[in-house]
């Protein structure tokens, strides 16, 4: 494990500041456990002070200090897009697993339903059931509704890449060597599906972050939670930008865009490095070598 | 009963793929209400031959249970396979019943290493009771092949060669002791120069061993080779069926003669004399009515564009033509 | 007169990825002559770099496929030319006029949005004279006529058409522009065999229409043996043998050559075959000195060291093997 | 015939799923979430003041609301008068801007929508694939890897924080647009109208389209460097097919044909897009009613434009989708 992230992090650029950058922002997150300040209390420190020593990013309109707000802003937006992405892939590979193995009915049935998810306009859905939702959103609600449109992605994929696995002559191998549907599915496929879940994973986290800052925007969020959606609906609620509190809004800004770029990139090298063909050329290589 | 002393009997088998689902879908029929026999005294090598999309493989895998017949049954020493509902039952015919796979780099995981499918062979089949006498029988059937356990041991698939592992292949699927091996296409991609090895290894099986094989191939040289009957398919019928020497000497079908001028001899003094003609464009030659192989018979008559001509029994085989009616 | 000559070539794969490097040494030290109006068949099996040689030898090299060394030459009738040397617009002046190549797995070269005639007309567009760019479509038609194609191919899709009228319409392509030289990498695997005979007299008439010179890979010895007037016989990046046709077959001299040969199933014959023992060698990492010594019965010392070299020891029949030659490959 | 069977028939019974599933889930949602927007919008009056209301003007309220909102009756007759009112275009009156009906909000706000969404979505689908492929296909040209990492930059971010980033840069750091509005106020339907327009509707677009481009760019990118290794057009090279023919004829017209399909899917994201850009750049389209309609508790309204929206891109997917043969003659002759 260690060696493939060195390797990665000498010979892929991409990883390397994509890796470098969530350390980073994971430090940061891990930072708000050791917070002064209460987020969700107002008025603890004065306002609108422009960034300095005693406060680094400077202090907002309601009284709290930005840096240390960030760092709750960053562990709960990380949280909640980790949350989705946990349940979205379980229902998704569930869905596409069953598809792909029944075939038949039940893959038509299940995949045109799936379909039918991809194609619908899922922003006006969501913005629906927060508004109907909003005075009960947390975190994991958020987390649960946003689910609703992340799975059949995964639950597509999953179910393209069974199909191919079971047509390929080892599957029929494996069957003949009296190994089970579950044992194959373990031993055999699992290698070649679990790349594509961790860059879905990443991808995930990635889109219901983005997702919930949207919501956020339009003040369909749990707005007392500190998330980098809610810290820049609050900076617009209070026109930051026009009355000249840059900091307030640029900082939730300048994280969202490192947080998304490095996911982005995270997931590129990585589904690129453990894709089953680099994999193979990757062991032919280190024939040679050795 | 009839079925009793034969190893295998395929009776009236019919494959209907249906492309693009149930409602929408085109009807493909890939095998024809074909049969066929092997005895179970007499271990023979049986050539399904034909070109592509001719319904051999389609075949191959009915036999192996991999896919369902549409309709029509086969008998494995007189038990209907499929019928087979339970796992025991599934485990003992696979005991008996094993394939050989045509891409030997495809045969096995790229990401595994091949010996995991002998050991998973030899423990999942009750073959042996532990891992160590799971590496006898496997060094004793590698043997077998031509090799030794440590040239495979801790070996990915692609640290051997396509020959190695098509003989680990078919050492895999000796572990259980099977009475029928089922090869589609097994040595069509293995190189020129061990490829006859490979071939060989089936014929000592046969005559050593007491394996039968079903051969599946469009490579007639080495059907002729090793094949004791063979059976010529054409658009999912076998349009002949007998011992190898009677059909591929003296074949009486018009597709079979066709089959067989167009082989070409390893030999510069028997070079093509005659030009063939092909047809242009792909006629739909599944769904056609009559002999579907008249739209390209030189021989056909008008009955061969209506009736589908029946089985007949002349010269020691059965051919599927009107002209011997 | 020699049409194409090929001197001390070597062309190797080199790749690199997470930073181990690596190289196939798919094309090592090959020389060949070829002459004006012959079929001229190489035989090998996958792997040993038969197909490599052919790209180098239309000048299709990209990386990961690095020119080492060695030399092409052609023979434009007044002096010989070399496609490494020349530049892309003159190299495009001579492509499909003087040398085309008919690809492996052809089955795919056509455009799947593009009309059959559009392709043909590119062709003729980019390379032929004045006066066939504003006769094209004729030219096409006739062309299609000339080689027993029907005519309504020109006007269908790829998709639209049969395997074996792919490969036969990718062969009219080749030879619009009635080229003097024809390369073509294993233009009959994955037909059938009905419709690969059709391909190969094709191939034939096409050669014997425009008398020019065509060379032609494959592993299967029987295409060879059908349609080639000599042979070169190719192992893991080397030439071991060449020779007339009937002298290869009749009386192979290499080893190699003579597993190959002799383990060849004919129809009516059921006397055994063997193959040859071992495996072919990698070619990341090929045997020291002659490379087929490992699966060699009669190997000797020096084969384990030294490179036996290409030498004539019959008339037109030339052998890498220590058994016949005392010579040295010089690297 | 065949192309009636296999292509377009599945589409439309597709497309039929579609309406019907996303329509289910905007009837099913008020119902099934334990909040009653009845009761919500009762505490809303009650807390404006008007706590002397006497429990049978009370009763009345409710049922009025009820009978607006179409929660009367069973789940089910509410589900078949949902389609029925549907059919008819009947949304029932906008709350906030009681008693102008629903319908003729969006029929307003719609044009606005449209317009930028068409326009955001044309441009970075054709600029982004243009570059894209051209990226791609030369992809080892130093212009190419550098235009790759600043699609790569791009893409992960979010049509709002681009948005904001613009707001930021050419509003506030240099005020070159105006921040809000569809058009000045006060000019009338001139030349200048249009300038204002399009000066107002430049930056919503901008983030739109550089966003898109991202998108439409690494997709282009990807295909198309696969594309390039294909058979035929290794072949076309071979053949010395002069290097523009080959990039426009070989290549690029292959892979965009995978990008007309992924057009029709990506359509519903480039939607939402444009909703929160007209939000933050106050621009007059859907997305300015819809945070109307949210901050208001508009039910109706939020209905309206959510049902519509589904109707709107569904449809718009299957004209894409219909259209593909047009430029496959795989799909079109088979």
């Amino acid at each position: 494990m260690f060696v493939i992230l060195k390797d990665l992090f000498k010979y892929d650029k991409r990883f390397a500041f994509g890796f470098s950058v969530i350390l980073i922002l994971l430090f940061l997150s891990i930072l708000s456990f050791f917070s002064p300040y209460n987020p969700v209390l107002w008025s603890l420190v004065p306002k609108n002070l422009p960034p300095s020593l005693k406060h680094i990013l400077g202090t907002n309109s309601m009284g709290q200090d930005i840096f240390w707000n960030i760092t709750h802003a960053i562990k709960n937006s990380i949280l909640l897009g980790s949350l989705t992405a946990v349940i979205s892939i379980t229902i998704g590979t569930f869905v596409g697993l069953v598809a792909g193995y029944r075939g038949g009915s039940v893959d038509r049935a299940l995949m045109s339903i799936n379909d039918s998810f991809i194609v619908l306009p899922s922003l006006p859905i969501l913005i629906l059931l927060s508004t109907m939702l909003k005075e009960r959103l947390t975190i994991a609600v958020i987390a649960v509704i946003l689910s609703l449109f992340s799975w059949p992605w995964g639950g597509r994929q999953v179910r393209a890449i069974v199909l191919s696995l079971r047509e390929r002559e080892f599957t029929y191998t494996a069957f003949f060597s009296g190994m089970g549907t579950l044992k194959t599915v373990l031993k055999e496929h699992l290698p070649f599906v679990i790349p594509w879940v961790m860059a879905n994973f990443i991808n995930t986290i990635l889109w219901a972050i983005g997702m919930e800052t949207t919501l956020a925007i339009f003040g369909l969020s749990s707005l007392e939670t500190p998330t980098i959606g809610t810290t820049i609906y609050w900076a617009n609620q209070y026109q930051a930008l026009l009355r000249g509190i840059w900091w307030w809004i640029l900082t939730p800004v300048i994280i969202a865009v490192f947080l998304f770029l490095s996911l982005y990139l995270l997931s590129v090298s990585i589904s690129e490095f453990l894709d089953p063909r680099t994999r193979l050329q990757r062991m032919r290589m280190e024939e040679v070598s050795t | 009963m009839k079925n009793n002393n034969k190893l295998l009997v395929v009776s009236d088998l019919t494959k209907v793929f249906i492309i693009g689902g149930r409602f929408l879908g085109v009807k493909l029929v890939a095998v024809n209400r074909e049969s066929f026999d092997m005895e179970e005294e007499k271990p023979e090598i049986f050539t399904i031959a034909g070109e592509s999309g001719c319904g051999k493989t389609t075949l191959a895998r009915m036999i192996l249970g991999i896919i369902e017949p549409t309709s029509g049954k086969i008998f494995y020493k007189g038990k209907d396979i499929t019928k087979i509902q339970s796992k025991e039952d599934r485990l003992d015919f696979m005991r008996e019943v094993q394939p050989i796979f045509q891409n030997p780099f495809e045969t096995f995981n790229p990401l595994k290493r091949v010996e995991s499918y002998l050991i998973e062979t030899a423990i999942n089949f009750g073959a042996v009771k532990n891992r160590s006498e799971a590496f006898d029988r496997i060094e004793e059937v590698l043997q077998l092949v031509g090799l030794s356990i440590k040239e495979v041991e801790k070996r990915y698939p692609h640290e051997l060669s396509g020959g190695q592992l098509q003989r680990v292949s078919i050492a895999r699927a000796l572990i259980t002791n099977p009475s029928l091996l089922v090869a589609d296409e097994p040595v069509s991609m293995v190189d020129a120069s061990i490829k006859m090895s490979v071939v060989n290894l089936f014929k000592d099986l046969k005559e050593k061993y007491g394996v039968s094989v079903i051969y599946i191939t469009h490579d007639l040289a080495t059907a002729y080779y090793i094949s004791d009957r063979i059976a010529i398919m054409y658009r999912g019928n076998i349009v002949e069926l007998g011992p190898v020497e009677k059909v591929m000497l003296n074949p009486l079908h018009p597709y079979t003669k066709l089959l067989i001028e167009a082989v070409p001899e390893p030999d510069p003094d028997l070079k093509w004399k005659e030009e063939i003609k092909l047809s242009a464009m792909e006629a739909k030659e599944f769904a056609k009515l009559g002999c579907k192989f008249s739209e390209r018979c030189l021989e056909a008559k008008e009955r061969c564009h209506e009736i589908t001509p029946e089985k007949i029994f002349v010269d020691d085989r059965w051919v599927m033509c009107h002209k011997y009616k | 007169m020699s049409i194409l000559k090929v001197e001390n070539l070597k062309a190797y794969y080199i790749a690199t990825l997470y930073g181990i490097k690596r190289s196939v040494r798919a094309v090592d030290n090959v020389s060949l002559d070829i002459e004006e109006n012959e079929i001229f068949g190489i035989a090998g099996e996958s792997g040993c770099g038969k197909s490599t040689l052919l790209k180098v030898i239309v000048g299709l090299i990209k990386p990961p496929l690095s020119l080492i060394g060695g030399m092409v030459l052609y023979n434009s009738g007044k002096d010989y030319i070399s496609p490494f040397l020349l530049s892309l617009e003159e190299f495009n002046k001579i492509r499909w006029s003087f040398i085309s190549y008919i690809p492996q797995g052809s089955m795919n070269v056509l455009n799947p949005t593009r009309k059959i005639n559009r392709t043909f007309w590119d062709v003729i567009k980019t390379h032929g004279s004045e006066e066939e760019k504003k006769n094209l479509k004729t030219i096409t038609e006739e062309h299609i006529k000339a080689l027993g194609l029907p005519l309504e191919v020109l006007n269908s899709y790829p998709h639209q058409l049969s395997g074996g009228m792919r490969q036969r319409v990718t062969m009219a392509l080749a030879t619009i522009l009635k080229p003097k030289i024809i390369v073509a990498d294993e233009p009959t695997t994955a037909l059938d065999v009905v419709v690969q005979r059709g391909v190969l007299q094709l191939l034939e008439r096409i050669q014997e229409i425009y008398q020019n010179t065509l060379i032609i890979v494959t592993h299967d010895m029987a295409v060879h043996a059908n349609i080639a007037h000599r042979i070169a016989i190719m192992y893991a990046g080397k030439i071991v043998e060449v020779g007339k046709t009937r002298d290869i077959f009749k009386n192979p001299k290499h080893p190699y050559t003579k597993y190959l040969i002799n383990s060849l199933p004919k129809i009516g014959d059921k006397s055994i075959r063997e193959s040859a023992p071992g495996a072919p060698p990698s070619l990341l990492n090929p045997p020291s000195g002659c490379r087929f010594h490992p699966r060699c019965p009669k190997v000797m010392d020096i084969c384990k060291l030294e490179v036996p070299k290409l030498a004539e020891i019959d008339s037109g029949h030339s052998v890498a093997c220590f058994l016949f030659t005392k010579e040295v490959e010089e690297v | 015939m065949n192309l009636l069977k296999r292509y377009i028939l599945p589409r439309l019974i597709q497309y039929f799923i579609v309406i019907f599933i996303g329509i289910t889930i905007v009837f099913l949602a008020p119902r099934f979430i334990p909040l009653d927007p009845v009761i919500s919008v009762i505490n809303r009056i009650t807390a404006y003041g008007a706590q002397y209301m006497d429990p049978e003007a009370l009763e009345k309220l409710t049922e009025t609301l009820k009978e607006l909102y179409g929660l009367k009756g069973s789940i089910f007759e509410q589900y078949i008068k949902f389609w029925k009112r549907l059919f008819r275009g009947d949304f029932g009156p906008s709350l906030t801007i009681f008693p102008t009906p629903v319908i003729s909000i969006i029929k307003n706000s719609l044009p606005w929508t449209a317009g930028l969404l068409i326009i955001a979505a044309l441009l970075s689908w054709s600029i982004g694939n243009i570059l894209g492929g051209l990226a791609g296909y030369f992809s080892n040209k130093k212009w190419a890897k550098v235009l790759s990492v600043i699609a790569m930059v791009i893409y992960p971010i979010p049509y709002y924080i681009m948005a904001l980033i613009l707001i930021i840069l050419f509003a506030y750091v240099f005020p070159i647009f105006p921040i809000v509005g569809g058009y000045s106020i006060g000019i009338n339907p001139s030349f200048s109208f249009i300038f204002s327009l399009i000066k107002h509707a430049f930056l919503p677009a901008l983030a739109l389209v550089i966003v898109g481009i991202g998108w439409w760019f690494l997709s282009m990118r990807s295909l198309t460097s696969t594309i390039t290794s294909e058979d035929y057009v290794v072949y076309a090279e071979t053949m010395g097919i002069p290097k523009n023919k080959v990039l426009f004829q070989y290549v690029m017209k292959n892979s965009m044909l995978p990008q007309i399909t992924n057009l029709a899917l990506q359509i519903g994201g480039i939607f939402s897009g444009s909703l929160v850009t007209e939000y933050v750049f106050s621009y007059p389209g859907i997305g300015q009613v819809l945070y109307m309609a949210i901050n208001n508790g508009d039910f109706n309204l939020l209905m309206g434009i959510v049902t519509f929206s589904i109707l709107g891109i569904a449809t718009a997917a299957l004209l894409i989708d219909l259209l593909y043969p047009l430029f496959d003659p795989r799909v079109r002759y088979r």
